[in-house]
């Protein structure tokens, strides 16, 4: 028996003229899963979205939902609903007009969609404002008006198309709580676009990365984080210390890199790697500076000095200059009195060979 | 069933859009290009002596029109055409200007009283004029009581060009006006500002900063005034007194007057053609912003 | 800075000039529909004299005639059956012509628009002629439906850059929200695009109605003798007396305070709902 | 309840109606409207009502604007039970081309004499049943076999009338109002001042009659001598206009026009408003002499009713009342003879011209000359361009 899967691309693609935007993409989301396709912009995602959804119809390949395929079943018929990233309340009704728009067309009885909508109202912690109109309510509320409005149909599959890239950075912060906990309350599948990476790392069970209309890697937020697979992602995950290396030396355990400016660096093989790796990464705060001549006890260790200091609050991101030219960066805790450095002081820079993240051409 | 259609139409879009855009397409391919095919037929037809049309083609109707009278009444109506047009535009500029620097929250309504007199009969307008127009008209009746003419001035405007030109103006106001204000509403009063703050004269910056940036405007204001005003036929008629007439006064002339139906074919398609390719000049030169622009 | 000082009040003089200009005609008729014999009661053989400028005395005859003209009433009401008729096919077409050239591609879209925008511009003779000999040509008499015809015809393009300008300000993504929550396409764009675009379809209508239903050129051609129209009319009563009968000057100023009225109607309920809008 | 609606009607109308139908009328309103009708057959043949009563029961007449008395349609549809559809047009050109438009959309039209024979020629009217126009006695001598249609089979006269000169005798005081050199010679004196006609055959028939010839010459050479007293006459024209020049009659923008007896008599206005001062004249070089008569369209829908109609037409108090409101003269001699027409009409003779003026007029007949009939065309357009 095949698992059932909420959503599914079997080979799909989708062409604007010469635009591949979508390339032969093969997907599985789980059942109840929030899911997170990230990327930046232009690089598949929204189009996936809008197949998935029914507004965009796929050149080739299958998309299932619940395991039917869905190719020819137009949006209003298909169990999934989108939270658009401009929301798309229709302005000339109210909230609770606009959270009973579907339920109406699914000619539900009156009585019921009453119940229904103040249910929803109170899911959203919007209770009380059902008569008041889209451009009376703050973009938070809004916010919570265009999910009440898709939830409340009960899809199987809620798609958000970046819906809080116009909020402001504390709002935001609370939507994305809010979202992860109305998410685990309804326990509903939602596929969720952003080009945030904070925000897909946040709330997401798993992320699928997309670039230029191809999934490049996908998995739970840390893997994502902590061990993206190719220099692309380590970038747009934004690791600091990305470094173009070419094998030098390869055991059962550890593989020796050399970068450009000739660094030797040592790292660990979790795993048999599919094709030969281009460079690797370390994650800035896995990267410990250490004041002294004492040489730290850990596979890579280098000296330089400080090249610069930015303070940032809690950490302080400090860039270190190698004797080779090879630049790095470490998160130092602020608080700790032992660290404090100057520029132009000499450091150990130094990282364990698991942190050693190999990347992949 | 209506579901069923819908899921239909969204498997097709070709057809939907079909269905969308089919009634309008047939209404313009019946009633916008065929007649003008039909011009072309009816023109190259022979009318016989007792006034029937005869399914003979002859290019005779043309032959006809070379003739120096019908070449003046050509010349005639675009020169009251042109002159129509830039009246409406010098007299049109000043005001749309006013209301839009100056009409405030009134902008509105002012625009809106301009339109307002177009919801009465054209006609009875157009008649009112020759009231006010005639010798002892109020017009002229005024300009004497305030001392402007002399008591024995010999001035006249009924029934010469200078009436037709003032009704011409008066029934193609609007339409410069509209484009004209549309246009100068959307101009940015920063720049022109900044224009002013960097020394610019009031007349330098009419010259060199507003009128460049309503262009659009004004071109789209000068089509929808110059095209029609060159067919006009009521207008020159009943102002011109049937002396000073213009082509679409010949049109009459040939089809209702004389019901010489090839020969009138025959004007019509050289006015047609003069007609679309200045229409065509102008979609090429503006686009179709140019267009919207007097209905946004 | 002397220049700036003068420039308002220049413009301020002509406006009120131009004001002045635009409104003689619409004052005088206004004027004359009142222009009448002391007796209202007496039967006045050629009602035109009581316009060729002498003030006779202060009458509501011309008003008690309007409602008991029969001719009058035909052709009101024929103009009025035309212009409703034309008014509502091309705002209908009108609308989903718009809809299609916003919302879609499809084969000709370039030539569709310049066919589209050519009516706007043709002079009414040309137009009347050419539709003229194309209903003679396919042998449909002159009539009600040549008018309508021809109205609608030319009422599309219009209606369609006006509902064109509207779309422009329209959020489309909410005909997708509305579809992904269950409506097709036709639901869509009656519960959530229609309402949307009223304004502009109402204007759109209260541009193409009064076109029609003033329009004399292109109706002189096609109206056929036994279906008058009220500017038809206007012109042959006009032709054969010499004058607007007074009779008509009363019309038209009935039709101007309707018109006002309905305009002022329509402001008061905007202004109505844009309060309510207001309100948190 | 006819009798009541009849009754009313008529106590509230300006002149009593003396005929015998109309008495008929009040007598029979007793009994139904079919023993009414059948009582009017003293005045019409039973075969043509038997005809109209297979007939739709409706009239479709075409006639010239404002040339009819505004209770000549009631009175017909109440006495027969028909319904009139009433169209009106401005010129015979515009009655010709809507004719030959829309076959079957009229029974009768009223076209003027000349125009009649075009209408001929080109197979648009048919022949009348004489035996049931029985009021064809009431007509005039002059119209009662005329050159244009022997046997009265085609045109059944309306209405006739005078294409002369109009003028303010308080503003010019001149022998030229004599004849049409006020208009030709005086031009230059009143310029500015006077109009001229419209039409294309009014206009070139007033020179032909000012240098003394036929208007219906077809010799080319005449015709065209016409062309240079209209060219030269052009700059001193104020307007070339129909009836609208009757206003500025009134106000006195006009000083003298070329113009239709009528319309002359209706500007001077006796009833109110009108100009006292205003003159009518045949000019003495002689004048345009026209008569308006109903014809029977080819493709009638109802050719008996528009017979009844016609019929009915030539009741002399009809025809009375006819030019009571119009004020053009009467084809119908029983209507003078029975003291019908108003007397202040009678006695005018601009509307009634004398006998010696009647000797001085003549009718336009359709010109058979091709080349006369474009070089027509061709001076008008010298005109008009």
């Amino acid at each position: 028996m095949t698992a059932t899967y909420s959503v599914e691309f079997k080979s799909v693609s989708k062409f604007f003229g010469d635009v591949k935007a979508v390339n032969r993409v093969d997907l599985q989301v789980h059942k109840g899963e929030f899911f997170s396709l990230l990327g930046p912009s232009g690089c598949g995602k929204t189009t996936s979205l809008r197949m998935i959804g029914g507004l965009e119809h796929p050149t080739e390949g299958d998309v299932f939902i619940n395991n039917i395929c869905v190719n020819n079943v137009p949006p209003y018929e298909r169990d999934s609903s989108i939270v658009f990233q401009n929301l798309a309340l229709f302005p000339h009704m109210t909230v609770a007009q606009n959270i009973a728009f579907g339920l109406k067309l699914k000619k539900m009885p009156r009585d019921q969609i009453k119940a229904k909508v103040s249910e929803m109202l109170g899911l959203v912690q919007l209770s009380g404002m059902e008569k008041r109109r889209p451009d009376q309510l703050s973009g938070g509320q809004q916010q919570r008006v265009a999910v009440a409005r898709s939830l409340v149909l009960q899809p199987e599959v809620l798609l958000l198309d970046e819906p809080l890239a116009a909020l402001d950075r504390k709002l935001r912060k609370e939507m994305q709580i809010e979202l992860r906990r109305i998410q685990r309350d309804v326990g509903i599948t939602f596929i969720y676009v952003t080009h945030d990476q904070k925000e897909a790392l946040s709330m997401s069970d798993r992320i699928a990365v997309m670039k230029d209309g191809i999934i490049v890697q996908l998995g739970p937020p840390e893997q994502i984080y902590e061990q993206p697979r190719t220099r692309f992602v380590a970038d747009f995950m934004g690791a600091s210390n990305v470094f173009d290396a070419s094998i030098n030396q390869q055991n059962d355990e550890h593989f020796t890199m050399k970068t450009q400016q000739g660094l030797d660096v040592l790292a660990k093989i979790g795993k048999t790697l599919e094709s030969d790796p281009i460079g690797f990464s370390v994650r800035p705060e896995a990267v410990r500076m250490v004041v002294g001549n004492e040489k730290p006890s850990l596979e890579n260790a280098y000296q330089g000095k400080v090249a610069s200091l930015v303070y940032l609050g809690d950490v302080t991101e400090v860039e270190i200059e190698l004797q080779g030219g090879d630049c790095f960066v470490a998160f130092v805790n602020t608080t700790s009195q032992s660290t404090k450095v100057e520029e132009g002081q000499a450091v150990w820079v130094a990282w364990s060979a698991q942190d050693s993240n190999l990347l992949l051409a | 069933m209506l579901r069923r259609i819908a899921a239909f139409l969204h498997r097709h879009p070709g057809v939907y859009t079909s269905l969308m855009i089919g009634p309008s397409s047939a209404v313009l391919l019946f009633l916008v290009a065929v007649p003008t095919l039909i011009i072309l037929y009816f023109s190259v037809l022979t009318r016989d002596s007792s006034g029937l049309i005869q399914q003979v083609l002859t290019l005779e109707n043309y032959a006809s029109l070379w003739d120096p009278r019908f070449f003046w009444v050509l010349v005639r109506s675009l020169a009251l055409a042109l002159g129509t047009t830039m009246l409406c535009f010098l007299v049109a500029l000043p005001l749309a200007y006013w209301i839009t620097m100056y009409g405030g929250r009134w902008k509105n309504l002012l625009i809106f009283l301009i339109i307002l007199p177009s919801w009465t009969s054209y006609l009875v307008r157009v008649y009112a004029w020759v009231f006010l127009l005639r010798d002892n008209g109020l017009i002229l009746n005024t300009l004497e009581t305030v001392g402007i003419l002399a008591p024995d001035h010999q001035v006249r405007l009924l029934f010469d060009w200078p009436a037709v030109l003032i009704v011409m103006v008066y029934s193609y106001l609007d339409f410069m006006l509209i484009p004209l204000y549309a246009a100068l509403n959307r101009l940015d009063r920063p720049t022109l500002e900044a224009a002013s703050d960097l020394g610019a004269r009031p007349l330098r910056r009419l010259w060199s900063i507003t009128l460049p940036m309503i262009r659009g405007g004004i071109l789209a204001g000068s089509v929808l005034v110059f095209v029609p005003s060159i067919g006009e036929f009521l207008v020159p008629g009943l102002m011109g007194g049937n002396k000073v007439n213009m082509a679409g006064n010949l049109l009459d002339w040939a089809f209702l007057q004389t019901d010489n139906w090839p020969l009138g074919a025959a004007m019509a398609m050289v006015l047609t053609v003069i007609i679309l390719a200045i229409i065509f000049i102008y979609l090429r030169s503006v686009g179709k912003q140019g267009t919207l622009e007097r209905f946004s | 800075m002397k220049f700036r000082s003068w420039t308002p009040k220049l413009l301020l003089i002509f406006g009120l000039l131009m004001y002045v200009f635009v409104y003689m005609p619409m004052v005088t008729l206004v004027i004359y529909s009142f222009n009448g014999p002391e007796d209202e009661e007496r039967r006045v053989r050629f009602p035109w004299i009581y316009t060729t400028g002498e003030w006779h005395d202060f009458s509501l005859k011309w008003y008690k005639e309007l409602f008991d003209d029969r001719d009058m009433k035909k052709a009101f009401q024929n103009s009025f059956t035309v212009a409703l008729w034309s008014v509502t096919l091309s705002v209908l077409l009108g609308t989903m012509t718009a809809y299609t050239l916003y919302r879609r591609k499809f084969w000709g879209k370039g030539l569709f628009e310049q066919v589209l925008y050519i009516p706007l511009f043709m002079p009414g003779t040309i137009v009347g002629v050419s539709t003229l000999m194309f209903f003679r040509f396919i042998g449909l008499p002159r009539g009600f439906w040549t008018i309508l015809l021809a109205h609608v015809a030319f009422s599309i393009p219009l209606v369609t850059l006006v509902i064109l300008a509207r779309m422009q300000r329209i959020n489309w993504t909410l005909e997708e929200a509305a579809m992904d929550l269950g409506a097709n396409q036709f639901t869509a764009l009656r519960k959530v695009i229609f309402p949307l675009l009223r304004p502009g379809i109402f204007a759109a209508g209260l541009l193409a109605f009064p076109w029609s239903f003033n329009d004399f050129v292109i109706t002189f051609f096609l109206h056929g003798p036994k279906y008058n129209t009220l500017p038809i009319m206007i012109y042959s009563m006009a032709g054969r007396s010499g004058a607007v009968s007074p009779v008509i000057n009363s019309l038209g100023t009935l039709i101007l305070v309707g018109s006002l009225m309905l305009i002022g109607l329509s402001f008061l309920l905007q202004g109505q709902r844009d309060q309510g809008k207001g309100k948190p | 309840m006819i009798r009541k609606r009849i009754l009313s009607r008529k106590f509230n109308r300006r002149q009593f109606l003396k005929s015998t139908a109309a008495v008929g009328v009040l007598a029979s309103t007793l009994s139904s409207r079919h023993a009414f009708v059948g009582f009017a057959q003293s005045d019409m043949p039973s075969e043509l009502l038997d005809a109209v009563a297979g007939e739709s029961g409706e009239l479709n007449i075409f006639n010239w604007s404002d040339y009819i008395d505004e209770d000549t349609v009631p009175q017909f549809e109440e006495e027969f039970g028909i319904t009139v559809n009433y169209s009106t047009y401005e010129d015979n050109e515009e009655l010709l081309a809507a004719v030959k438009a829309d076959p079957g959309a009229f029974d009768l039209a009223v076209p003027t004499q000349d125009m009649m024979f075009r209408m001929r020629t080109q197979g648009l009217i048919q022949t009348l049943n004489t035996a049931w126009l029985t009021n064809t006695i009431n007509l005039s001598a002059q119209f009662l076999k005329p050159e244009w249609d022997p046997n009265n089979e085609y045109f059944i006269p309306w209405q006739w009338g005078t294409t002369g000169l109009a003028y303010n005798s308080a503003l010019i005081d001149d022998p030229r109002t004599a004849g049409w050199q006020l208009l030709f010679d005086g031009a230059s004196d009143f310029s500015g001042r006077i109009t001229m006609l419209n039409e294309k055959e009014e206009l070139i028939s007033s020179p032909l009659k000012f240098l003394g010839l036929s208007l219906n010459t077809d010799d080319l050479g005449e015709i065209g001598q016409t062309r240079d007293i209209l060219l030269n006459q052009k700059p001193h024209v104020s307007a070339y206009l129909g009836a609208e020049v009757k206003p500025l009659l009134i106000t006195e923008d006009v000083w003298a026009a070329h113009l239709w007896s009528g319309d002359t008599f209706q500007a001077q206005c006796p009833d109110e408003g009108g100009n006292e001062n205003l003159e009518y004249v045949i000019p003495e070089q002689g004048a345009e002499l026209w008569v308006d008569g109903q014809v029977l369209l080819t493709d009638a829908p109802n050719p008996a009713t528009a017979q009844l109609w016609m019929n009915f037409s030539m009741r002399p108090s009809v025809n009375a009342q006819l030019t009571n409101y119009v004020f053009y003269a009467t084809p119908n001699q029983a209507s003078l003879d029975q003291n019908l027409v108003d007397e202040e009409l009678v006695s005018n003779p601009s509307v009634f011209p004398t006998q010696d003026i009647l000797d001085r007029l003549e009718f336009q007949l359709e010109r058979t000359s091709e080349e006369a009939r474009q070089l027509m065309c061709d001076i008008e357009l010298d005109i008009k361009s």
